[in-house]
């Protein structure tokens, strides 16, 4: 089943979305964020809570102060290293309990802090590939079923609730599980520390809980003889921080978008672009996936209508994501299947889109959302909601495929829940598995034409970005409904310029090593 | 874990899903009346997730609720009559070596029930979902009657045939039809004096072994029962009662 | 979508389908049965139910006696009329209560018997033309929305009960109500009388009971304003009389099987033969739309393995009822979604089936069943293959959409274990209204092979068949690995040959109109 | 019909649907706890059609029985809200009339929650389902306070801007985090002593008038709530009470 699409407007829609993303990327160059340099201390090793409950990262940085954080946290770590011949780690806590004065290290050459930080560097980043190494010997023993990917979640707010759930859901045949956070945990300006079995509406992103998650699949995937995915969420005020932390947790695959924290979390549109850039290429080393978030523009407003700024919105996810250094197959450009039942051929809508991605990314693991906005408290019905929606996943050929739950309007999924979804998921994809391959779509035919009419508006959307510029876009806008200020938002405060002596290791390290190939 | 209750995402949450239609136009205080029947069902945290009329005068509903109800694992008593781990060769060589003599077995779908699908799955040759039917063991003589047998033709069958075990399926169930039929069979064989010497099973979708126990049945037999296991429970029980 | 299907192939198998039924047409033509008489007392107006509550036609029967019955039962109505002036319903009734002695009539001349008859079986004939015409009109007035017309059955047992469901139905979406007989009822050789409560799986079809159920019906059409169809079933040992009553009581569809009384009641083949011969003329003449019953093969038996065994008998049920004279547009041959849930690709099977049928039966109104034998106590797995039928359905143009239950495997359906299967059919249906015409389907792929495989086994077990004769093919096992003989089973006691002045107004009428232009 | 029990196919049979996990493998034993545990909620002719492992240590049940529980409509005093037939229009002459002033309104999603688009259906212009939002009302004065609103922030708002009336909306009901948010929302507004003059209402999916009355509310509003409906409440209760 093959769209014929018209391959000089797919070009066009590319160089469009590089003009789109040039301006900004300038930005990103010469800004950092307080959540990049958090970063860099976890790569060294920080961790841990000092008073307060304040994690030692955000401890750090206080005492290093705005000025001097303008040259980067390294340089100070490092002058520290240098000084003390301590370890990073060390060095971050020592500051962040007040048992070590930044300004001591004023004098200490750059050069030497470079030098003595050097081999840590080296240390954090073959650590990471290690991470990597691991994973793909364990895919390359313990091999998982072809996609679409199973993917389900897990919700309870308690981590250990949340472990049972997914190996129950591993055994259901759940080939990925994300653990989504806790109401608002997108909005704090640091991660929590340690295992915790308090959240709303989800459980709490820690480096303890993803390394909890991490070891009852890595335990139930030897079970299985198949390899179980873990996922969490990047975007928010962290993103970097998670990004260092799913690497050394060997998680392998991060929500993360470039605009999703401005749109639907009013987080600073230049805190957000700084922080994906940074936070994307950790992505790119680590091996993991990314998801993006369109799926969300579909869940406020109509899906017929915002199908244009979907398809725009993945030009430019994927344009963000290739210049951090990421390869294409690390890009889980996302879609959902939000369209609305009551429609007639509305599937058929829904199958022009997802086919349109498909061939418009074909590298690319796609990652399909399911029904939400339309699904009600008649579980029965929108049990048949997800099976269409399953249809449209396997005939299109999706990567990644978000089970939808026949109770996504009543509460977070229970254990069985997550069973009848998968069971759902694998019955449709078994009964209808080649039905995308036996079939053409009908030249001229409804599919045909809405795609072609998708890809049009698409087009249109991004010239008139390209023409305003991407902030200032968003600014009036022109991305779901919402209107975003440039200097507005949650974490403006966390941005800041570079000086001229400003300095990430990790950053040349994973620039220079010309991360895609690196990564590939 | 014992004694046990329902579970939603939470151990002890007793979670349950409920759906129903009540004979009402659908309004608010048709949806409250939802919530308060579950409620006086005993329920706890309520939640009506659906309520919609379906038709003139009737409304469904989706409900959450939780239930504070729990089971005693340990005072259930069911004896397992479906793991024996016995093959068809073991079975008819248990046969040989303790009944001394082929055993003659009389299989139909009683009353006005036309369903053989299920009795044959136990009966027939070719047996059901890879395991093979009563007819391919050496050691069992069987008789298939077929459908929409009277109980007084399977009673003389019986009789006449020295028949050592009753095999009866009901798979209409609707207003007890079943029991019905059960019931008849059990009295008229007690009635023939033949009941004691004759091994009489119960099988179909809704039968379990209480049910048939309840009935004055030796065993019953629910759905997806395997030819295997109900061979397994007549060889075993011919080997060491009589 | 349309498949790539040889027609030299289908024609082949329609001569095939002509020769098979050829011989056993001549043994129909010669030959009558019990409840054909009956069904000629019943047209002329007999009706109620004597001692015993034994219904009148049986009892005037007996009284008749099988020597004199060779001539027809027509014939001593007729000469009692002749005799008395009294109507033929009177004669009836007079005769099953013993007021009349039919030897009294031995000396009429069949002459003056016919003569005597003619005004009223024009007017027996009108009755039903007006039923007929009331039906055209009310259709015209009350359209229906457009097929696949959604079918549900009503089997509580309790007629009153069953008018509930079905009005609750007709309001939620059903486009036809079959009522459901009891177990057994087509195993007993008279029609039950009057308004019935006590029924097993199913509800007596009793003249007074579609009367109820027509009432209700024509009811809740006027209020929703479309027509909403009556169906029960005619096949087991009474068709022609419950052809008769249906055709009285203007019921739209009909059960009606060439061959399934044989196959899966045991009900004796020249008895069934001879029935469903004249129960289909009045089907035809009627209006009544019949309902074959192919879907029994693949109840008892593997689909993917009896796919030919349904479409050979669809030729062969056509070819019955177009030598009774009945339109393609009456003839409503069946077919079902049994397809094992656990089958790779098994909606291919079932859609290159379903499109087998509709491409090579383009007139006719093909019934569609939906899944039964995979179904199991999991509700939410049944809603999701009933959903999977509904697709196809739809997708292939089905005309009679027989609507599943989740509850298939559990009880006869509840109010709303219809409601939520009308939901799903309509859901599914709106949805990918046109995907069936939006689509090709690949040369050589899957559906293409499996329909061309289906079509050749077809031809190759009609070849078989006509070789060995259909009475002997039936004995031998052919169909649905049953075998029968042709004096065994049920109702052999009711066949006769016709003596040299045997007559059936009726059938000379209906034959003489050229009923094909007549129902036309 | 009065009193309602649920009904299956024939009036008065009581039939539910339910189903539910428990933590265990399954087994026939497993089946028999289920049948118990539905038994003991007091249901009768419990029947599992379903019961099967869905992961190492948990089975799942689908069962049908009968409830003998019934309820008197009669009894449940639900007054609707939302049936009021007024226009919008008419919304605005029955303020301008009665009232005399414009009410000022604040809507806010509160706490932690983000769901603002049930909120933004009651308030927005554009409303919902082809009912326009309170915003259009000509007698209306609407602040839409938008997301993660703090009670705290909501209570200042309201004392600092005259608030008639707020509109408290909450979407996520986990581990009752709505309920939690509801209950302080009130509490600050009464230790403000602001309280008596605002019309407190809340919304939400899982909300019923009932719950609202039960939290200290003026109203509570749910699943498919329209604009007008809500419009229609705070005109009537401002014309009558004050
Ligand atoms: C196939 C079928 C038919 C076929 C039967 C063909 C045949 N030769 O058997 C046909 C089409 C003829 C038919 C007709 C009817 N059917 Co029917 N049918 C079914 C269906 C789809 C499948 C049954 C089946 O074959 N299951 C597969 C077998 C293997 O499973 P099983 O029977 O449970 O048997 C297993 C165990 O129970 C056990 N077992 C069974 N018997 C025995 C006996 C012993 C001794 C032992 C040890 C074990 C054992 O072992 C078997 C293997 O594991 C069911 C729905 C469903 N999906 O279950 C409806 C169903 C059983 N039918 C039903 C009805 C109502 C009818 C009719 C009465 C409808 C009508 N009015 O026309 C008719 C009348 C038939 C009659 N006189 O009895 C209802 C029964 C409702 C109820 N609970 O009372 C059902 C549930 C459908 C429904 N929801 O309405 N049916
Ligand atoms: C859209 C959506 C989102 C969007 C929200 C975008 C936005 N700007 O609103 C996004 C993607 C951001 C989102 C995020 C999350 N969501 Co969300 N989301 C939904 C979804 C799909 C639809 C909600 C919706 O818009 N309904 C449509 C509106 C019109 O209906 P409504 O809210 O009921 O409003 C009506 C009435 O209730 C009433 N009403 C509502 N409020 C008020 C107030 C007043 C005063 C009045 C009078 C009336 C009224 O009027 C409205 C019109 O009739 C639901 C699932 C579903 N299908 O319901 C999940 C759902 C609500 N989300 C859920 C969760 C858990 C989350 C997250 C916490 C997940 C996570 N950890 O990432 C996050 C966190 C967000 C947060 N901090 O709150 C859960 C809540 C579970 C629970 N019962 O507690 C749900 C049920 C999904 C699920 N099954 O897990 N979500
Ligand atoms: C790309 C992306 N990131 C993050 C999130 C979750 O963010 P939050 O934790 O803010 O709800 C989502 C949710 O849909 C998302 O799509
Ligand atoms: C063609 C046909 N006739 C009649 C019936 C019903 O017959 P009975 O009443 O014998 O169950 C069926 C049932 O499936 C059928 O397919």
């Amino acid at each position: 089943m093959e769209l014929r699409i018209d391959r000089a407007i797919v070009a066009e829609a590319r160089r469009l979305a590089q003009a789109i993303v040039e301006p900004v990327s300038a930005f990103i160059a010469t800004h950092s964020t307080h959540s990049v340099e958090r970063a860099v201390l976890r790569l060294f090793g920080a961790d841990g809570v000092g008073s307060d409950e304040a994690p030692v990262p955000n401890l750090a940085l206080e005492r290093i102060g705005s000025v001097r954080l303008a040259s980067g946290v390294a340089r100070w770590i490092g002058a520290g290293v240098a000084e003390t011949g301590g370890a990073p780690s060390d060095m971050a806590r020592a500051l962040a309990e007040g048992r070590l004065d930044v300004a001591s290290f004023d004098n200490v050459p750059e050069r030497a802090a470079r030098a003595a930080l050097a081999p840590h560097v080296a240390l954090a980043l073959g650590r990471i590939a290690a991470r990597r190494e691991e994973r793909r010997e364990r895919l390359a023993r313990l091999p998982q079923s072809p996609p679409p990917l199973l993917y389900v979640i897990v919700a309870s707010g308690n981590i250990y609730e949340d472990r049972t759930a997914a190996v129950a859901a591993a055994e259901a045949g759940a080939q990925i599980v994300a653990v989504i956070r806790s109401t608002g945990q997108s909005l704090i300006d640091f991660v929590p520390f340690g295992a915790t079995t308090e959240g709303f509406g989800g459980t709490y992103a820690t480096q303890e809980n993803f390394r909890i998650m991490r070891a009852a699949l890595d335990d139930v995937s030897e079970r299985l003889g198949r390899y179980v995915m873990l996922t969490n969420y990047a975007s928010g005020l962290c993103m970097p921080e998670i990004a260092a932390m799913a690497a050394l947790e060997r998680l392998d695959m991060l929500l993360n978008d470039s605009m999703y924290g401005v749109l639907f979390r009013d987080i600073n549109m230049k805190r957000t672009f700084v922080d994906q850039h940074f936070s994307r290429m950790l992505n790119g080393f680590s091996g993991i996936i990314i998801n993006t978030g369109e799926d969300n523009y579909l869940t406020t407003a109509d899906a017929v209508e915002q199908a244009p700024a979907v398809l725009a919105s993945q030009f430019i996810n994927e344009e963000f994501a290739l210049r951090a250094g990421m390869p294409q197959a690390q890009i889980g450009l996302g879609d959902a299947y939000e369209i609305d039942p009551d429609l007639e051929d509305g599937f058929l809508f829904a199958l022009a889109q997802a086919q349109l991605a498909r061939q418009i990314f074909a590298a690319a693991p796609l990652k399909y959302m399911p029904p939400t906005k339309h699904m009600t408290g008649d579980i029965f019905k929108g049990h048949l909601i997800d099976a269409m929606f399953n249809l449209t996943s396997v005939m299109t050929g999706q990567t990644i495929h978000l089970c939808g739950m026949l109770t996504e309007a009543i509460h977070t999924p229970f254990l069985a829940d997550r069973a009848l979804s998968l069971e759902n998921a694998r019955y449709v994809m078994r009964t209808a598995r080649h039905l995308g391959d036996d079939i053409e779509l009908k030249p001229g035919g409804i599919v045909e034409r809405r795609a072609e009419r998708v890809l049009r508006e698409a087009l249109a959307l991004l010239r008139r970005v390209a023409e305003m510029g991407l902030m200032e876009s968003i600014a009036a806008g022109t991305f779901a409904d919402v209107k975003r200020a440039p200097d507005g938002g949650r974490g403006f405060e966390g941005v800041f310029a570079r000086a001229a002596d400003y300095w990430n290791p990790f950053e040349d390290a994973l620039a220079s090593a010309g991360l895609s190939s690196v990564a590939g | 874990m014992n004694p046990v209750r329902p579970y939603g995402d939470t151990l002890g949450d007793g979670k349950v899903q409920l759906s129903f239609t009540l004979p009402l136009d659908w309004s608010e205080a048709a949806d409250e009346a939802a919530r308060q029947l579950v409620a006086k069902m005993g329920f706890t945290e309520v939640a009506v997730s659906e309520g919609r009329s379906i038709a003139s005068g009737f409304s469904f509903f989706v409900v959450y609720a939780s239930t504070p109800v729990s089971v005693d694992l340990a005072a259930i008593a069911v004896t397992s009559l479906r793991t024996h781990g016995l093959s068809m060769d073991e079975i008819d060589a248990l046969v040989r070596a303790r009944v001394g003599r082929k055993l003659r077995i009389a299989g139909a779908c009683i009353g006005t029930d036309a369903h053989t699908v299920g009795i044959d799955a136990i009966l027939n040759m070719k047996g059901y979902k890879g395991d093979y039917g009563l007819e391919r063991y050496k050691e069992f003589v069987v008789f298939n009657l077929g459908s929409q047998v009277s109980v007084e033709d399977l009673a003389r069958f019986a009789k006449e045939n020295a028949i050592d075990a009753i095999l009866a399926s009901q798979v209409v169930t609707q207003k007890g039809s079943d029991i019905q039929n059960f019931t008849a069979l059990s009295e008229l064989l007690e009635a023939d004096g033949i009941r004691d010497r004759t091994l009489l099973i119960a099988g179909g979708p809704r039968m379990t072994n209480l049910l048939a126990s309840e009935l004055g049945y030796d065993a019953g037999f629910g759905r997806g029962t395997l030819p295997s296991e109900v061979a397994a429970f007549i060889a075993q029980r011919f080997s060491e009662h009589r």
